[in-house]
């Protein structure tokens, strides 16, 4: 999902405005008004984690880049990783059958794919939960 | 040269030599008082409404676009309204002067400075909402591909670069087209006025014009080929503006019929405009004889086709929705008729699609109490089909989870008033220092209506005598 | 015959009649002619031998000018990134 | 009827139409001209510094590492400044009564930093990480000119995103043996036989101004550092690889 910055959501008239800047996040631009707002799937986890691999000559580990979303969530609900890599996690995520891409007969490829929530219409089954 | 083309007698009317036809168009800048109390209260509110919309683009730029009721379901908002909405008035000005010239239609001439001035006015109006709407107006250059240290170059799969360049085009060479046709009659004042220091300003813009043969063979052929540059443009503006949105993948905006039924509807708000224009001016500068009856019944006829193709294109629009079977298509539609902005739809079907049906009959295309408020009805009209479009849409996207509800502030209503000001403001000053009327086309008219040999009555006696004594020119003689 | 003659001028009431006027000075074999009216008479300048080839010829290659500077001002896609 | 203006202002009618088609094109060659003079991109000017540090004393005279000081280059997105301490493991010994170094005392008794003008700076929307360009084999001389000459610290080039996608686009022509970044330095190193000595003609130019175009021959060496290295040149020149 995309947001505009319409306002100047950070004061920067305020006099610490430095030191917010880089208490809120050191490694990201504050973005100002007028400049488009999108989820970079934390590019500077990535920018990191790319160097640090890069450094020592070897890939990115999978699970060596955790997004922010995917750190706090308590349930563990979200993966990232190298969708190339068919030995990541995401990988075999992405390839089970609940998979499914939001608005994909408009064909704009998102690379954030859901699954559906697993539910049993049969009730002698048992009961869905 | 003996191949003088039948003309309508009736472009012309009352009885004019060269010489009162010059006379009665330089008069209204030569002589001040001949302006009417109504130019002064016209003038006056479009100057305070000027400076109203200085007040808000003051206070835009200190605080962000977030001071108009734009949010992020609906970022384009009233913005993007206007600039569409003034764009398209500006094509009656191009269209009239360009394509009305190479289909040699006569009756172009009386209204064509007239038209061309309110087309710049116009686009001027139209270029500041897309400016300010980018959130830094300040680094608006970076849309031009100059040679930079970023080694970046804009997008030009982008659409919204399309317009950039469209419009910049569009308004240069509509300002180019209007000084050229412009120079012979700054000669004239030139050569009229008694002033010394309007004698000089009118000098150096005619640019020494003498009227000299080789002038004319020039500036014909020079006028003929931008009339040929300017036509591509006239459509290309508003089919370019149209893929703004018909680029874009939104239900109610990815339609193929957009750039032929936008660039109708333009022209369309145009002519509207020419006429809101046209009625009061000509009746407090009594141009009654230039602007004649004739005129207007044309140009209301222009509107009557144009204002059908819009007509149609709405009708395309919901049987398109229909057929497609798409539930997005259909579903917009629904919002469209029956949503939140409903009401939005059926005034635009009662302004664009029914009122306009009046002008089938002769007796209201006559009627000028009638016919300009027809013509207020489409400019209502031709702002609603722009709301309606672009509101709908963003408001009522593919996911129920972003929709939303777009709601005007002050600030949007005060930048919508201010360009009106604006125009109004630049109009009304146009009219004082410049001539409204293309003066020497008007002559040339006379003189092909009344040709040597086919003489038509009541304008016949004033040729002999008068032509002598007004070759424009202090030039040298040989 | 105390004065030389420098320039003769003549005032025409109709177009029609300049035109007329100057078919015939140019068949006389007159060069350095100028017609001058408040608007364009057709013909008067080809009559005194003007043609206006150079406007076309300066329009024509400033639009392929344009044009191609145009161009050049499109991002070079093909560019090793 | 009398002549408004003299003949003479048909020169200045021709100049004008002139100027109305050259007046854009100039305008535009005096904004470049501007935007690249080092009036606004401060290129070779000095700072006003608290302390008079000369590079070319401590490094091409005395010999002194540049990790020494900028400890961090090798590890981390910033070279970092030194803190007093480093001064002081030099200076509580030699030149203590020097007036000049009287803020770097100061500094150390007070227990508060020295405030160093910043000299290079990359604009804010840029991240930086000098730890992979070190790894990449390029010497510091190539971003910041050559320091080691520098008796007064100044900016050594232009951060222009133009010429940083220079190498992001084609990393072969700048990309080299990692072991040498820093040891080139040491052949150059003032009042010693082995001054300039042995030095390949580019480890020459890097070390006299960071110029150098490469021959085929190098250049061959640089697309085998990139096959090395593994860097994906088309991956290199996206935006998020700078800006987050």
């Amino acid at each position: 999902m995309r947001r505009f910055n319409f306002l100047n959501y950070t004061d920067h008239t305020e006099e610490p405005y430095a030191v917010t800047m880089l208490a809120r996040n050191p490694n990201v631009t504050m973005r100002a008004r007028g400049v488009m707002e999108k989820c970079t799937y934390c590019v500077q986890r990535i920018s990191a984690a790319r160097i640090e691999a890069k450094k020592e000559g070897r890939p990115i580990k999978d699970g060596e880049v955790v997004s922010a979303c995917q750190q706090a969530c308590p349930t563990k609900s979200i993966t990232f990783g190298d969708m190339n890599d068919p030995k990541s996690e995401i990988a075999k995520v992405k390839k089970q059958p609940q998979n499914y891409i939001l608005l994909e007969e408009l064909n704009t490829k998102p690379r954030t794919t859901y699954l559906t929530r697993l539910r049993n219409p049969n009730p002698k089954l048992g009961k869905e939960s | 040269m003996s191949a003088r083309e039948k003309l309508n007698d009736d472009l012309i009317l009352g009885k004019h030599t060269f010489r009162t036809i010059n006379d009665k168009v330089n008069n209204v800048v030569l002589n001040q008082n001949s302006h009417t109390i109504p130019w002064a209260v016209c003038f006056m509110v479009g100057f305070m409404l000027l400076q109203l919309m200085g007040l808000v683009i003051l206070w835009l730029l200190y605080r962000g676009i977030g001071i108009w009721g734009v949010n992020n379901p609906s970022m384009w908002g009233w913005d993007i309204i206007n600039f569409v909405w003034w764009i398209g008035i500006g094509h009656a000005g191009t269209l009239i002067s360009a394509i009305l010239l190479l289909l040699k239609q006569s009756w172009r001439n009386s209204i064509n400075r007239f038209a061309e001035a309110m087309t710049l006015f116009a686009v001027a109006c139209a270029g500041l909402f897309p400016l300010l709407h980018t959130g830094r107006p300040y680094m608006a250059y970076w849309m031009f591909p100059y040679p930079n240290v970023l080694a970046m170059t804009p997008n030009f799969r982008s659409p919204l670069l399309w317009d950039v360049f469209a419009i910049s085009t569009y308004a240069t060479v509509s300002a180019v087209f209007w000084f050229l046709g412009l120079i012979p009659d700054l000669a004239s004042l030139r050569d009229k006025s008694k002033n010394p220091i309007f004698k000089g300003i009118f000098g150096a813009l005619a640019m020494g014009w003498r009227g000299a043969a080789s002038h004319w063979q020039r500036y014909e052929s020079a006028y003929i080929m931008l009339a040929g540059l300017s036509t591509p443009l006239v459509l290309s503006v508003h089919s370019i503006v149209s893929f703004d949105f018909a680029v874009a993948n939104l239900p109610g905006w990815h339609v193929t019929l957009f750039p032929p039924y936008f660039v109708a509807g333009a022209v369309y708000a145009g002519f509207a405009m020419v006429l809101t224009l046209a009625i009061p001016v000509r009746a407090w500068y009594n141009m009654k004889d230039f602007i004649t009856m004739r005129h207007i019944d044309w140009m209301a006829k222009v509107m009557l086709a144009t204002g059908l193709i819009v007509f149609y294109g709405y009708l395309c629009e919901g049987f398109f929705s229909w057929y497609s079977g798409n539930v997005f298509e259909i579903d917009m539609m629904r919002f469209r008729m029956f949503g939140p902005y409903g009401w939005a739809y059926w005034m635009l079907i009662l302004c664009n699609g029914i009122v306009p049906q009046f002008l089938w009959f002769p007796k209201i295309r006559t009627n000028l109490v009638a016919l300009f408020i027809i013509c207020q009805f489409v400019s209502l009209g031709m702002w609603l089909e722009r709301f309606v479009i672009i509101t709908v849409s963003l408001t009522r996207d593919f996911l129920p989870s972003s929709w939303g509800y777009f709601t005007p502030t002050i600030y949007d209503i005060g930048m919508f008033v201010g360009t009106v000001g604006q125009f109004t403001f630049l109009m009304f000053g146009f009219l004082r220092v410049l001539p409204m009327i293309n003066n020497f086309e008007m002559k040339e008219l006379l003189y092909r209506m009344t040709g040597r040999g086919h003489h038509h009555g009541h304008t016949a006696h004033a040729l002999e005598p008068d032509l002598a004594g007004h070759t424009a020119g202090d030039g040298e003689e040989h | 015959m105390s004065q030389p003659i420098y320039a003769i001028v003549a005032e025409f009431g109709d177009p029609d009649d300049l035109l007329v006027a100057a078919e015939k000075v140019y068949a006389e074999g007159y060069r350095k002619v100028e017609a001058y009216s408040p608007f364009p008479v057709h013909g008067v300048a080809e009559a005194l031998g003007n043609d206006c080839s150079k406007t076309r010829w300066t329009c024509f290659l400033s639009g392929v000018a344009g044009g191609l500077g145009g161009y050049q001002l499109a991002p070079d896609d093909t560019r090793s990134v | 009827m009398a002549q408004i203006f003299h003949p003479r202002a048909n020169i200045l009618a021709k100049f004008s139409l002139i100027l109305l088609a050259t007046g854009p094109l100039l305008l535009l060659l005096i904004g470049t001209g501007v935007s690249r003079a080092s009036y606004n991109t401060k290129v070779g000017m000095v700072a006003d510094q608290p302390v008079p540090f000369s590079h070319e004393h401590h490094v091409s005279e005395l010999g002194i590492d540049c990790r020494y000081c900028h400890s961090n280059v090798e590890n981390s997105a910033h070279a970092t400044v030194p803190p007093t301490e480093t001064c002081m493991s030099c200076h509580s010994q030699i030149w203590t009564n020097s007036p000049l170094l009287e803020p770097v005392r100061q500094s150390y008794k007070t227990n508060t930093p020295i405030k160093w003008a910043q000299v290079n700076k990359v604009p804010e929307f840029v991240y930086f990480n000098h730890s992979i360009h070190i790894k990449r084999g390029l010497n510091c001389n190539i971003c910041h000119g050559s320091v080691q000459q520098m008796q007064l610290a100044s900016k050594g080039k232009a951060f222009f995103m133009v010429w940083c996608l220079n190498c992001h686009r084609n990393p072969e022509k700048f990309v080299n043996d990692p072991d040498k970044v820093f040891s080139i330095y040491e052949k150059g190193l003032k009042g010693t036989d082995h001054e300039y000595a042995d030095l390949l003609p580019e480890e020459r130019d890097i070390l006299n101004s960071g110029e150098h175009t490469r021959t085929p021959e190098e250049l061959a060496k640089g697309e085998a550092w990139v096959k090395k290295f593994g860097i994906k040149k088309k991956q290199l020149a996206d935006c998020w690889i700078c800006h987050r």
